[in-house]
């Protein structure tokens, strides 16, 4: 059935234990982000240490793809250097825009290869990349 | 309304209807619930509009040679048809793109009035000026209001809803008073389903002077309509609700009123005399129709009027009344469901919206879409509502006249899938 | 543009078009010579539109079920298809209803820049602010200006026509100054079928740092446009004009522009977040495409601009310089015919109009229509430019790829017979 | 041929001698019409005197329909009682408005009814209505 293509374990795992979920302090800035078409949204704070993620913390509401896909941010990126956090973005926005095309990398996406199934689905890409959106907003606000 | 006519022949409409013998997702056999975003069209549709096209296309109100007259004699004889099936003068009928055009169309002439001279003043408004509308607009019809207030300087104000998903008229008094200039609101939510008391609105807003502007997106296509019984000043609906084409709405307004209306879009067959340095325009409707307008698509929307009206507004109102029924009745035995709207029937249409205990609406809508049933999931641009209700989305079920209870009953199946896939049943 | 491409083969384009086949007044067979006012559709066209409401219909950008998805996705590439077609990218392209929409966006948006905050500054205007026109416009891009002016206190001035049809840029130094903020005029005239000199009108307008909005109705139909090549900021077209359908026109606009230029008609799927007490709006295309688009429309002008790909825009125009050279030496040949517009055959698309001495064009044009031929008569929405030229109206023949030199023959000698029935020849 | 049924011999007479034309004094209202979509117009002028139609007099541009329409209106309804002018103007518009249906009345219409073949043609209707149009307001002007 499509459905489990879609919603691999991986993703509902998340979806029902979030990790980093919460807003924290310290952090550098915040975004906030809506999908205008559904009303998801997210409020997501950096704290950048370095040059280094040291901490990302967020809060929000919204479908298991649009959660799962945020927490998954979290493992991806906190610990990292914004530039290997922003090339591992890269590579999940372009997974996420490939209509089910891409080969995802393990080695780079962790979990966030399990989202290979949500690209097939266009109305759900956004809802996937939210999170993200929120990231890279907050981390050049963080730089500026 | 009455529920004693004749059942519809659903079967045989569906017939009628190309796109509902698909199939989705690998094979699943379409059930078509979104009917409140967009209907779908029959064949008479389709092939009024290509007959026209393949014979009879020209510029309208504009040459003098035989396809002119052949395409405006068919755009106008749409006009008076589609006037007579929501009891107007075919002069009060005006072709805009869409409903939510037709609502920025009263609401920036309005603002036009300010320099339009004298006889616009009635329209004009400022500062002190109060717009009321209420928290269960679509977007279409209070976006236009807020800016309309933002530019004018007026201030903006609304009727609040029950949690039944009802109108609280309790401060009709002071909301609607001697400042008010216009009264906005819906026939019939788009996400509720519940259908609004036009004429106590109407008639707070007349003993004030208070222009109406009905928002009839959706009760035009679903129960016979009279803007003249109604006694409404201005109303809008869209083609792409009711079998028409998309591309295509209706601006109803009273006769006395758009003819002191000042223009909204200007250009080409709207004028009646043309300098550089200034001009003056026809009258209405030709006033609010700039440029060439949505030809085959009037000669499309005069087919979808004519075919419901074959098919009987009251047989559709009682048909969707009672498919509505089922699904209040189906989703209110699955615990954990729960209905966004009026629980009961009173005054209710066709629009279902509901929310699972667990399961985003999101969630549920791809559950139900890999089963071949189409819904809208999300806010169905009624943010506010939904803010209003304390939920952040919902699901929404939309029924027309092609709908059968076998599918509203594949929905109910369909979300109790979604619990269980979820793991909250 | 270049005549050395291929020539077209007309008869097998022809058979595309199922209403050229047609008869007109007691069996002529129609000679339209009337696609300056609006063109004719190939069956690829309505066949595009009908394979996508017969299968795909749905409401855009607004579910996640399959249809909504596949709707989506034909929407969006029409929209890719056609940005490429003008040579920009596909979030510059915004969908309208037709071009004089698009006009009129660009006109209440700056008009909106007043009250909308400082990132919209550079749009707003003023006493003391000028907008430039020219006396060959279309009401379209006249009327709009006219009234932005009488709404913002801004005023209008205009370049005059030479008695030749061509724009008289004598005073381009004094009309475009430090006062100018938005100078608007026709890449060719709908009337005279000149071709203006857009290089030298954008260079003087970024001299002084005014905006340029092009009505490019007709240029884009008939011959190769790049708007980035153009240096346009802003541009407009209609469907209708180009062998796809009416209802739909697109507005171009620069990224940089569309970012930061208000919004117009307000609504659903332009907003990004809504409450009661106020809105913030998407980023463009969206912003400007309130509603339920047109939808069909958009699909079936895709699937126009990929005829016109495929046939060639360079050989279109070769094929129109063809036709318009043989109407005018033709003309040119009867006694007592004059020319409306330039003579000769530089910077000149396929509009030809002209006046004969003792028929009015009214007149002529019945003459014409019982012959078979149909040709647009009047002032075409260009009633200053025929004030200017002395004449009250005239009579427009205008040329698109499926005309052939039989049917200039048939014209010319229409018109003959018209100076006989009139007894004038 | 067609178009002898729409430009009567009558018609073309009228248009190439028209009556009446030229604007004259005394004259109590004027009325200036146009046709928006060809740009024909019309300034007229009336004249009444104990509710008679004493003098008409106009000038414009426009077709032969419209000039010739005009010209016969002159000779229909000068020297007639307003009432009977009206009538006269009601039975003209319902022939032009007839697409070609209702038979003329000669004895009310006089030469009139040779347009009852350009009833046919819709577009051609307001050229014939425009001096009528005028007429009816100037004499509405001249009563208020
Ligand atoms: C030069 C020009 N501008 C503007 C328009 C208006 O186009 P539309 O009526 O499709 O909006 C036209 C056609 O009528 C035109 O020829
Ligand atoms: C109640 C209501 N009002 C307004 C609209 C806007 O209609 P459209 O998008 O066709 O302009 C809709 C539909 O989307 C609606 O349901």
């Amino acid at each position: 059935m499509q459905l489990q293509q879609m919603y691999q374990e991986i993703i509902l795992d998340h979806y029902k234990n979030p990790h980093g979920r919460g807003l924290r302090a310290p952090f550098d800035a915040e975004s906030f982000q809506v999908n205008p078409t559904c009303g998801d949204e997210v409020t997501l704070r950096v704290h950048v240490v370095d040059g280094v993620v040291e901490d990302v913390s967020y809060e929000g509401q919204g479908c298991s793809i649009s959660q799962a896909s945020t927490s998954v941010l979290t493992d991806l990126v906190v610990g990292k250097p914004v530039d290997e956090a922003f090339a591992k973005m890269d590579a999940f926005v372009e997974l996420m825009q490939g209509r089910g095309q891409i080969e995802p990398d393990e080695d780079v996406l962790e979990d966030g290869i399990a989202f290979a199934g949500v690209a097939k689905y266009p109305a759900r890409v956004k809802c996937a990349l939210l999170g993200w959106m929120a990231f890279k907003d907050a981390v050049s606000r963080s730089a500026a | 309304m009455t529920t004693t006519a004749a059942p519809l022949d659903v079967a045989a409409l569906r017939a009628d209807f190309p796109i509902l013998s698909r199939t989705v997702r690998d094979g699943k056999h379409l059930v078509y619930l979104d009917s409140g975003a967009t209907s779908q069209r029959p064949a008479q549709v389709l092939d009024a509009e290509r007959t026209f096209l393949e014979q009879h296309n020209a510029a309208v109100h504009r040459g003098a040679h035989q396809l002119a007259e052949e395409a405006t004699d068919a755009y106008e004889s749409a006009r008076a048809r589609i006037a007579d099936f929501i009891g107007v003068s075919f002069d009060e009928v005006v072709f805009t793109k869409n409903a939510t055009e037709g609502i920025n169309l009263v609401a920036y002439a309005m603002g036009n009035a300010a320099t339009f001279g004298p006889s616009a003043s009635r329209f004009a408004l400022g500062p002190g000026d109060e717009i009321v509308i209420t928290e269960m607009e679509h977007h279409a019809n209070l976006v236009p209001w807020q800016q309309l207030a933002q530019r004018t300087g007026a201030t903006l104000r609304w009727f609040g809803v029950t949690p039944e998903g009802r109108l609280d008229l309790s401060d009709v008094d002071t909301l609607i008073n001697s400042k008010t200039k216009v009264v906005a609101f819906t026939h019939q939510s788009n996400v509720l389903g519940t259908i609004n008391p036009v004429a106590s609105l109407v008639s707070a807003a007349q003993r004030v002077g208070a222009l109406t502007v009905l928002d009839a997106c959706q009760s035009v296509p679903h129960f016979p309509v009279d803007f003249h019984a109604l006694g409404v000043d201005f109303a809008v609906f869209s083609g792409h609700k009711m079998l028409g084409p998309s591309g295509i709405g209706v601006l109803y307004g009273r006769r006395e009123l758009l003819e002191t209306l000042p223009p909204f879009l200007t250009g080409g067959s709207m004028i009646e005399l043309v300098k550089m340095e200034g001009s003056t325009f026809a009258p209405p409707p030709q006033r609010f129709e700039a440029g060439v307008p949505m030809t085959s698509q009037a000669i499309g929307l005069g087919a979808a009027v004519d075919y419901l009206r074959v098919v009987g507004m009251e047989r559709i109102a009682a048909h969707e009344h009672a498919l509505t029924a089922a699904a209040l009745s189906g989703l209110a035995g699955i615990s954990g469901v729960r209905i966004i709207g009026p629980a009961d029937l009173v005054d209710r249409g066709g629009a279902v919206s509901f929310v699972i205990d667990g399961v985003h609406p999101h969630d549920a809508g791809q559950v139900l879409d890999s089963l071949g049933i189409a819904v809208r999931v999300g806010h169905h641009c009624a943010w506010p509502l939904h803010r209003a209700l304390g939920v952040p989305a919902s699901v929404r079920a939309s029924f027309y006249l092609y709908n059968t209870l076998d599918e509203v009953d594949a929905l109910v199946a369909g979300v109790r899938e979604a619990q269980k896939f979820f793991g909250v049943a």
